[in-house]
């Protein structure tokens, strides 16, 4: 074996601690991403985040409701036992558990038959395209082991039930996890038997979890780790012009936009009475009044692509085509001025302040910008516990309100469904149209596209929704933020739009 | 060359008000074996010297000319250093006031041990045998248990021994005593004096003795001197300055001595004034028209004694637990009876630690008995059906506490701490006449108006006496507890006070309850007195009866060992039995 | 003695209760669990159906009620974040938490009471007041401040100490107690973040020493003690030192308190694996069986120290054994 | 006793300046000095409207293409921006004076609050003992064991849900105050209660009781001028405490918006910019901060001397 000295270890940071290892007890991307390392799903992404197969060698749509799905042949968990689709089935209706948090990811299955032991059938609902995209980060777990060590359920706190999945692992990933403190550290070691040929040259991968952005920029400027993200934006400089280190940067694809409250009679901490957002003449005054690209050049340090609707090109190409309406304060005062606002009005915007690349200098800019055409703004920030909760059904208190949307499988469907849908309490469409604006050609569009299965339909269906926001102006879509990591020389690692570390992708040159 | 010599010492305190000259240029010697008495007008410098001779003048007090020789080397110009090796081991002190010199944090065994065994080579363990063996010299009743108790449960005399231990505990060649036996009943004192008289003729220790019972003086001190303001105007042998004074302050002074063999009407008082005193004028009071002859309502005279108590028992609980045989307690006062009625003053005598101050303090209200009663005029303010006091008992109930260090806030002004009662009971229409009464109170005690910016750290002992006893007046109380009231005056004012007192009584009808050691002044000031021991009052008696003819034999012990004046007549002794 | 220790451990109860109670009804203004544990795209129909199952739609009465049955049980349930029994979680994190503390509470006292001495003798003089002055920036400058700029000095460019976590731990007392002091990066590990949370403690501690010397070494009993020739030391700490110790011993209670409650910035800067940065999490996370028995730990805690401090009080003082007054105050 | 007399007849002033604390006062340089540091930068937060180049709290003069400008004197510096810029383009010259206003209102009053509550609760505890005592000293508890940023939530929300949405603005700035004045009552409270504790014994205070002086006036006119030390060393310590605790609050939203930053918020968003470089946006506000703590402690310190005549 080789000595501690020759080992190749790789240390690396990021926010939040790995607070439990079970893969269906937390929803946070950080944690899933890094136990993506461990276990893994029936179908992944690649870098471009394109669908590959994983656990699955191959799936096939048989009836609009029906899935059949391959399994890979040899797979192995971490413990020995055979991959088979038994497991499949356990970890799904695990998933499925009555207190999983992760349930809405498979609740549209209403049957799974195993076929034989590497083949499986489910049943949905109701036609169900984006299947395999929803289950990208479902992963599997060893229905024996899981049985023998009481992880039969995710954790809970309802029934004060610690599975036992929470502190030892057992996946088929390609790294299985060593050793743990709480708070302080994981240790990855290569799992030896896995399936696929791996491409890093690792011999231990340790994470450390470093709250503070100082902090961790400090630590991988000390040496003390060998790569971390997110790195803060002011600091890329810092970490270029060091000479033991460099940053990795990528478009992200969450889209950052603003919505405003189209519903109420009198909107909130709004003067004078009434509901100026209703005038699209108004919203559109706001939209030409925000100077994307001095926000883009001064507070994103010109990482972020500005946006000219809700979803980002790299998920749906046609985005990319549509145009912003062009920056331009004196159009934005005349539109206010034949809204009947000649001088402009008095509203609030309420931001989070821990959520968002920038997010609070972004809105404090965009208040000052705002302001530059008559429109006074109260500014109200907040930490994202507190935010949701005002900003969210049913609570909705705000004028305007900042939001970052990244559409769950990286489907346009997801926006469509979420964000543009009028609210529709039953199917829960519109959930998060907190501002509820209603138009019935979207809400059509919504319904099409769900069940629609030809592609080229699809898209231009879903890119006449886009255009409607558009044209009414409907969210004030601004960027998508970029995906910084800080590396030290030495280090070669695969970076992601999703912010998804691979260990089995990442090197050490010695 | 003599053991100690000041040359033109002066001594200065500079406040924010300016310069105070306490010391203005005085020479004084003193031999070894020596004795040298320091007498004179409270206030005069006589505690100054003594700080500045050890090289602990308080803040901001500074040697301003002049020089200290002590056994051939100056030491007014020492460094702390060179201090710290002469204190405590060459020069011993004891300063005027026991209750705020020990340290309140500390067993009384171990402040004393520790002095030991800086001062020799003795460890821990023989330290504190030794102290227990010192405590016992200076009759402390049952001093190896003692040694453990904090000094707040001594009583004011058993302190100021302790004291007196410390000072002498390292056996120094020169001590300086400022009024170490004020607080002492006379057998102590007795005692203590002789241990000091003592130590100076066998050892060759010379010895200052400040104080202002010139009964001590006459029995302990080889030379006297006299100051007066900031100057010594005379001193020559003790027996000569007494009999014969030539400086009419001194004779002014001996004149106000009051007397033990007759009783008087009034203390005789002779005034002496310096040219350039800015002081005022001392004034004779007319009590029908002072504001102190104003009286809110007459009590009604009846037959009832005006203070009843009956069966008071004082325990003090020394270690509390939950195991009641693990209790202890300390039973300080035991079954005391008496009663005092309107216009008369009542005498409490006794040794030292003998309960008196808990008594008193206990007819104020200040501590709850722990069995007995207490009737003011009728009401019971303390025991088991007692009322809660009235406004009004409150003004007419006043007390003057033994220890004028630190019953005076010291972060209020004199002018706060006497006016204070006048504001709460609303004795005064304005801010105004509270100021002018106050002003003439403290005139009336002899400290001027000018008094009344200062804050009490700024005077001498007798001075923050008179302060306490001016706001004890201030409320025109019908019934007062003097608690050692003149303890620290010198006996001039002390006459001034003691007169004042005595004609509010004759005019007002004001009821006294007198504590004191000063046998002289309780025979001129009591009515009856009852006399105190261990906690039990072993008599009762008519002033000039018990004087003449003691019934219990500790009360005859007490009387023979009343110190006695050279000149003045010597007591008729009347044997008891 | 004993009945005063049993009686207020029994009022620490009613304590205890009170902070849970209150705890319990500030939660509602904390956030909304289920949004912090659910992926952002859940639907409405998903959230309520978990409040529903966590029974977050109950009464805050109800739900107050449940927890305290269970909390009296030594059940404390189990944490929504982390999703391990909160027991467990407190008991991993207290060690880091009590030896950053306690290290950096000592310190203060070390370094704080000498030089509170210092320069209440020395009121005057040049270095004392040097002292005084330099004393502030521990105050003036925010804690998160001071720890950046030391990991910036001690690990970015010199390289001398780490710059984040708590170094090699070793397991002692049978696995239950994780501690730092026995490995050399252990102690590395503890010097900045002790320093950063002493620097504020030292100065209060400084400046109470040196206020309560300045009325202290103006007492009789001083000046009776230097008459004595007893020596600088004997005076300064056997006699003066003591008589301050009252207020000290408070503050340094409390601080002590204050800080294994809620060092949240230090432990966040120096990412250290202790109860604060539990807490803050839990406060981010709207994680409310953690927070609550947290909060039901800390005020335990207090009643603790707060006892400790009181019983201090009588052994510093004897004035306050004697019952002379006892009942007397309102005669 | 001193018997410099003094002329009988004094102007006011003349009487002002023979004050002992006048003439004290005027003795220290240091503290006089201090004084007029400390009252400088109140006036000038106070005038910040007359004095600052610009006003940072007016959304509409600021540009976002001024941001991040170091200081006028280094390369790339603008003669509009003394102090240079912040991560928006507010000038922190301008922005600390706006801002300390905020802060040292904040932190006086809470301070001022909880020195209010801890000192009437530590006096009557220590005072009393018994019941009272064990009343007070149990609600400390449950108070210490609730930390700040939970008070200030549960504030936030009560008076969120009672006052009218108009008056949100000064609601955020009460809800610091309150929550950040009852959470540092108890160190008050509990240090006066430990020296009451043993003042009560003293005979002053029984010759104040003699009197038949009620116990308020007891506690408050006798023993509380002698309890004060420690105290204002406490309260001259927190006030700091309590401008950069105003700004972590902020953070969870109960604090003061973004667009109106106090000093603490500035120094706590500055520190993000350390390692970039820009320094300057937290460097100056925390000198400015430090600067205030510096002569706030200094005139504390003189303040408690002077409280104490036996100090000369
Ligand atoms: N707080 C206390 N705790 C315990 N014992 C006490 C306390 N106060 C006084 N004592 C004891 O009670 C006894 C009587 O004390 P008290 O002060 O009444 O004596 P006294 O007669 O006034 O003596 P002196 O003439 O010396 O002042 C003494 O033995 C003293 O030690
Ligand atoms: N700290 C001080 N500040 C100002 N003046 C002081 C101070 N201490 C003493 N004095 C003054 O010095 C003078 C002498 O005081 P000292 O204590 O020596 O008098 P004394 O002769 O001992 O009087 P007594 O017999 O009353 O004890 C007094 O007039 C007093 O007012
Ligand atoms: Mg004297
Ligand atoms: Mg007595």
């Amino acid at each position: 074996a080789p000595t501690a000295a020759e080992e190749n270890v790789l240390r690396w940071s990021s926010q939040a601690a790995i607070a439990n290892l079970d893969p269906h007890g937390t929803t946070g991307a950080l944690p899933l991403s890094i136990l993506g390392n461990v276990y893994e799903p029936l179908v992944g992404r690649d870098k471009d985040m394109q669908l590959v197969p994983v656990l699955a060698e191959s799936w096939e749509v048989v009836t609009p409701t029906t899935w059949r799905f391959k399994l890979r042949e040899g797979v192995t968990f971490h413990n020995g036992n055979p991959f088979t689709a038994d497991d499949v089935i356990f970890s799904l209706e695990r998933v499925g558990n009555k207190y999983s948090f992760l349930r809405d990811r498979v609740s549209m299955i209403k049957e799974m038959n195993k076929i034989d032991d590497l083949t499986i059938e489910f049943v949905t609902n109701k036609p169900y395209p984006i299947l395999p995209q929803t289950w990208t980060s479902i992963y599997m777990m060893d229905k024996e082991w899981a049985e023998k060590n009481d992880a039969t359920v995710p954790s809970n706190s309802v029934e004060n039930i610690e599975s036992f999945a929470g502190q030892v692992s057992n996946g088929t990933g390609p790294f299985t996890v060593v050793e743990r403190v709480a708070e302080t550290r994981t240790v990855f070691e290569p799992f030896k038997d896995y399936w696929d040929t791996v491409g890093h040259n690792l011999d231990k991968v340790v994470y450390l979890p470093i709250t503070q952005d100082g902090t961790r920029v400090a630590a991988l400027l000390s040496g003390e780790i060998d790569m971390m993200f997110p790195v803060p934006l002011q600091d890329i400089e810092r970490l270029k012009s060091n000479a033991d280190t460099d940053v990795l940067i990528q478009p992200e694809l969450r889209t950052i936009m603003l919505g405003m409250d189209q519903r109420r009679e009198d909107a909130l901490q709004t003067e004078p009475e009434g509901n100026p957002f209703k005038d699209k003449r108004v919203r559109q005054a706001i939209y030409q009044a925000i100077d994307i690209n001095g926000i883009q050049e001064k507070i994103m340090n010109g990482l972020s692509e500005p946006a000219a609707t809700l979803i980002s090109p790299l998920l749906f190409a046609p985005a990319g085509d549509m145009q912003r309406y062009p920056f331009d304060p004196e159009a934005s005062r005349k539109l206010l001025a034949e809204a009947g606002f000649p001088d402009g009005f008095k509203t609030a915007l309420v931001c989070p302040n821990n959520r968002y690349v920038n997010d609070e200098r972004i809105c404090q800019a965009v208040t000052s910008m705002l302001a530059r055409v008559g429109i006074e703004i109260e500014l109200r920030t907040m930490n994202v516990s507190q935010y949701w909760k005002v900003v969210g059904r049913p609570v909705q208190e705000f004028a305007i309100y900042m939001m970052g949307w990244t559409p769950g499988g990286l489907d346009s469907y997801s926006v469509l469904f979420n964000l543009m849908g009028s609210w529709d309490e039953d199917s829960g469409r519109g959930r998060i149209n907190n501002g509820d604006f209603a138009n019935e050609r979207i809400d059509e569009i919504v319904a099409a596209v769900e069940s629609e299965t030809d592609q080229a339909k699809r898209d231009a269906l879903i890119q006449e929704a886009y255009q409607i926001v558009h044209d009414e102006v409907y969210y004030l879509p601004l960027h998508q933020q970029a995906v910084v990591w800080g590396v030290r020389n030495g280090i070669e690692v695969m970076q992601r739009p999703d912010d998804y570390f691979q260990y089995k992708s990442a090197r050490i040159a010695r | 060359m003599s053991l100690l010599d000041l040359k033109d010492l002066k001594i200065h305190f500079d406040t924010r008000r300016g310069t105070i000259e306490a010391v203005r240029g005085i020479h004084l010697s003193l031999e070894r074996g020596e004795i040298l008495g320091v007498v004179g007008e409270s206030g005069a410098g006589k505690s100054t010297i003594g700080n500045a001779i050890i090289g602990l003048l308080d803040p901001p007090g500074r040697i301003a000319g002049g020089e200290i020789w002590f056994d051939d080397r100056r030491i007014d110009t020492l460094s702390e250093q060179g201090m710290r090796a002469i204190r405590g081991r060459r020069i011993g002190m004891i300063f005027q006031d026991p209750m705020t010199s020990l340290n309140p944090l500390l067993t009384i065994g171990d402040q004393i041990a520790e002095t030991i065994c800086r001062h020799s080579d003795l460890a821990k363990g023989p330290a504190m045998e030794r102290a227990i063996e010192l405590l016992g010299e200076v009759g402390i009743p049952d001093p190896s248990s003692r040694v453990n108790d904090y000094p707040h449960q001594f009583s004011g005399g058993m302190r100021q021994r302790v004291v007196i231990t410390l000072a002498l505990c390292a056996d120094p060649d020169l001590v300086i005593c400022d009024e170490p036996t004020t607080a002492l009943d006379v057998s102590v004192q007795a005692q203590i004096l002789t241990l000091l008289r003592r130590l100076c003729r066998d050892r060759n220790v010379g010895a200052i003795f400040i104080t202002h019972d010139m009964g001590v003086i006459s029995e302990v001190t080889d030379r006297v001197a006299v100051m007066y303001r900031g100057r010594v105007v005379e001193t020559g042998k003790t027996s000569d300055v007494l009999t014969h004074p030539t400086h009419s302050y001194s004779k002014s002074l001996l004149a106000a001595v009051p007397r033990s063999d007759v009783r008087l009407d009034h203390f005789p008082q002779l005034d002496y004034r310096e040219a350039g005193d800015t002081r005022a004028e001392r004034k004779v009071i007319d009590l029908a028209t002072h504001w102190l002859g104003r009286r809110a309502a007459e009590p009604a005279a009846n037959d009832t004694p005006l203070v009843q108590v009956d069966n008071l028992t004082m325990r003090f609980a020394l270690h509390h637990s939950v195991i009641p045989s693990w209790r202890r307690s300390f039973t300080a006062v035991r079954d005391v009876s008496f009663e005092i009625h309107s216009g008369e003053t009542f005498g409490l005598v006794g040794e030292s630690g003998s309960g008196k101050s808990t008594v008193a303090r206990m007819i104020a209200g200040l501590y709850q008995p722990s069995f007995g009663r207490i009737r003011y005029d009728g009401t019971e303010i303390a025991g088991p059906e007692a009322q809660v006091m009235s406004a009004s008992m409150r003004q007419q109930i006043q007390m003057i506490f033994q220890d004028p260090f630190s019953s005076l806030n010291r972060r209020k002004r004199v002018s706060e701490i006497v006016s204070e009662p006048i504001r709460h009971h609303r004795l005064a229409q304005d801010k105004a006449e509270a100021d002018a009464i106050v002003a003439d109170l403290l005139e009336h005690v002899g400290l001027g108006a000018q008094a009344a910016r200062c804050y009490p750290h700024e005077f001498s002992g007798g001075q923050r006496q008179r302060i306490s006893i001016a706001r004890a007046l201030a409320t025109r109380p019908q019934f007062l507890i003097c608690d050692e009231p003149t303890s620290a005056l010198d006996v001039s004012i002390q006459a001034q006070i003691l007169n004042l007192l005595k004609s509010l009584q004759a005019e007002l009808g004001l009821t006294l309850l007198f504590i004191s050691h000063d046998l002289p002044v309780i025979r001129q000031m009591c009515d009856r007195i009852g006399v105190m021991k261990t906690g039990e009052l072993v008599e009762i008696a008519p002033a000039e009866h018990l004087f003449k003819a003691p019934q219990h034999p500790y009360t005859s012990h007490l009387l023979s060992l009343m110190p006695q004046v050279a000149g003045q007549g010597k007591l008729e002794r009347v044997n008891d039995r | 003695m004993i009945r005063y220790v049993s009686g207020r451990l029994a009022q620490s109860i009613l304590v205890m209760f009170l902070v849970a109670a209150v705890a319990f009804s500030l939660f509602g203004f904390v956030g909304d669990p289920i949004r912090q544990m659910i992926t952002e795209d859940a639907s409405q129909a998903e959230i309520e159906r978990l409040r529903d199952v966590m029974g977050l739609n109950d009464p805050i009465s109800i739900q107050f009620w449940r927890y305290i049955s269970g909390a009296v049980q030594g059940d404390f349930g189990v944490s929504y974040f982390h999703k391990r029994p909160v027991g467990t979680l407190i008991a991993e994190r207290m060690p880091a938490t009590v030896e950053l503390a306690g290290l950096s509470v000592l310190l203060s006292v070390l370094i704080g009471i000498p030089l509170g001495v210092y320069t209440g003798l020395n009121r005057f003089g040049r270095v004392a007041r040097g002292l005084m002055a330099v004393s502030l920036i521990g105050i003036s400058i925010p804690t998160f401040l001071i720890g950046i700029m030391l990991i910036y000095l001690f690990s970015v460019i010199l390289g001398w100490l780490p710059s984040f976590g708590r170094g090699d731990t070793v397991s002692i007392l049978g696995g239950s107690w994780s501690t730092g002091f026995l490995t050399i990066s252990g102690l590395k590990s503890l010097i900045l973040p002790s320093i950063t949370l002493a620097l504020f403690q030292t100065t209060m501690v400084m400046r109470l020493v040196r206020a309560e010397m300045l009325d202290v070494m103006r007492t009789d009993y001083i000046k009776f003690a230097r008459a004595r020739g007893l020596g600088k030391r004997a005076i300064n700490f056997r006699h003066a030192l003591k008589n301050t110790l009252m207020p000290v011993v408070t503050v340094i209670g409390l601080q002590l308190g204050n800080v294994i409650a809620f060092a949240i910035i230090t432990e966040s800067v120096f990412q250290w694996p202790g109860m604060g940065r539990l807490f803050l999490q839990a406060i981010q996370q709207v994680d409310i069986p953690v927070m609550s028995a947290y909060l039901i730990m800390i005020a335990f805690f207090f009643v603790i120290i707060n006892l400790i401090t009181d019983l201090a009080y009588y052994a510093i003082d004897p004035r306050l054994r004697s019952n002379t007054l006892k009942g007397t105050a309102n005669a | 006793m001193p018997e410099t007399s003094a002329p009988a007849t004094l102007s006011r002033w003349q009487r002002i300046r023979q004050s002992d604390i006048a003439i004290s006062f005027l003795a220290s340089p240091v503290t006089v000095a201090a004084a007029v540091v400390a009252l400088l930068m109140i006036i000038a937060s106070v005038g910040a409207a007359f004095i600052a180049p610009q006003n940072p709290y007016d959304m509409g003069a600021i540009d976002i293409f001024d941001a991040m400008l170091p200081p006028a004197w280094e390369e790339g510096g603008d003669a509009r921006f003394l102090l240079g810029t912040d991560a928006i383009g507010r000038g922190i010259l301008s922005t600390i004076l706006y801002g300390s206003r905020m802060s040292i209102f904040i932190g006086l009053v809470s301070v001022a609050l909880s020195l209010l509550i801890g000192v009437s609760f530590g006096l009557i505890a220590g005072y009393r003992g018994g019941l009272i005592d064990a009343i007070i000293m149990r609600t400390a508890e449950v108070q210490l064991a609730l930390p700040t940023i939970l008070v200030a939530l549960l504030i936030n929300g009560i008076l969120r849900a009672v006052a009218p949405p108009s008056t949100l603005d000064n609601v955020a700035i009460l809800v610091l105050i309150l929550s950040i004045g009852l959470s540092n009552w108890v160190q008050f409270a509990r240090a006066v209660r430990a020296s009451t504790m043993v003042e009560r014994g003293q005979e002053y205070v029984l010759a104040a009781r003699l009197i038949g002086i009620g116990q308020l006036a007891i506690m408050f006119r006798h023993i509380l001028p002698n309890v004060l030390g420690p105290i204002l060393v406490i309260a001259t310590l927190n006030l700091s405490g309590a401008i950069l605790t105003e700004a972590t609050l902020s953070f969870l939203g109960v604090g003061v918006p973004p667009t109106r930053p106090s000093l603490g918020t500035l120094i706590n968003d500055g520190t993000n910019f350390l390692f970039s470089g820009a320094w300057w946006i937290t460097i100056f506000p925390g000198a400015a901060l430090a600067l205030l703590v510096l002569t706030v402690n200094l005139v504390g310190d003189w303040m408690r001397d002077v409280l104490n005549p036996t100090l000369e």
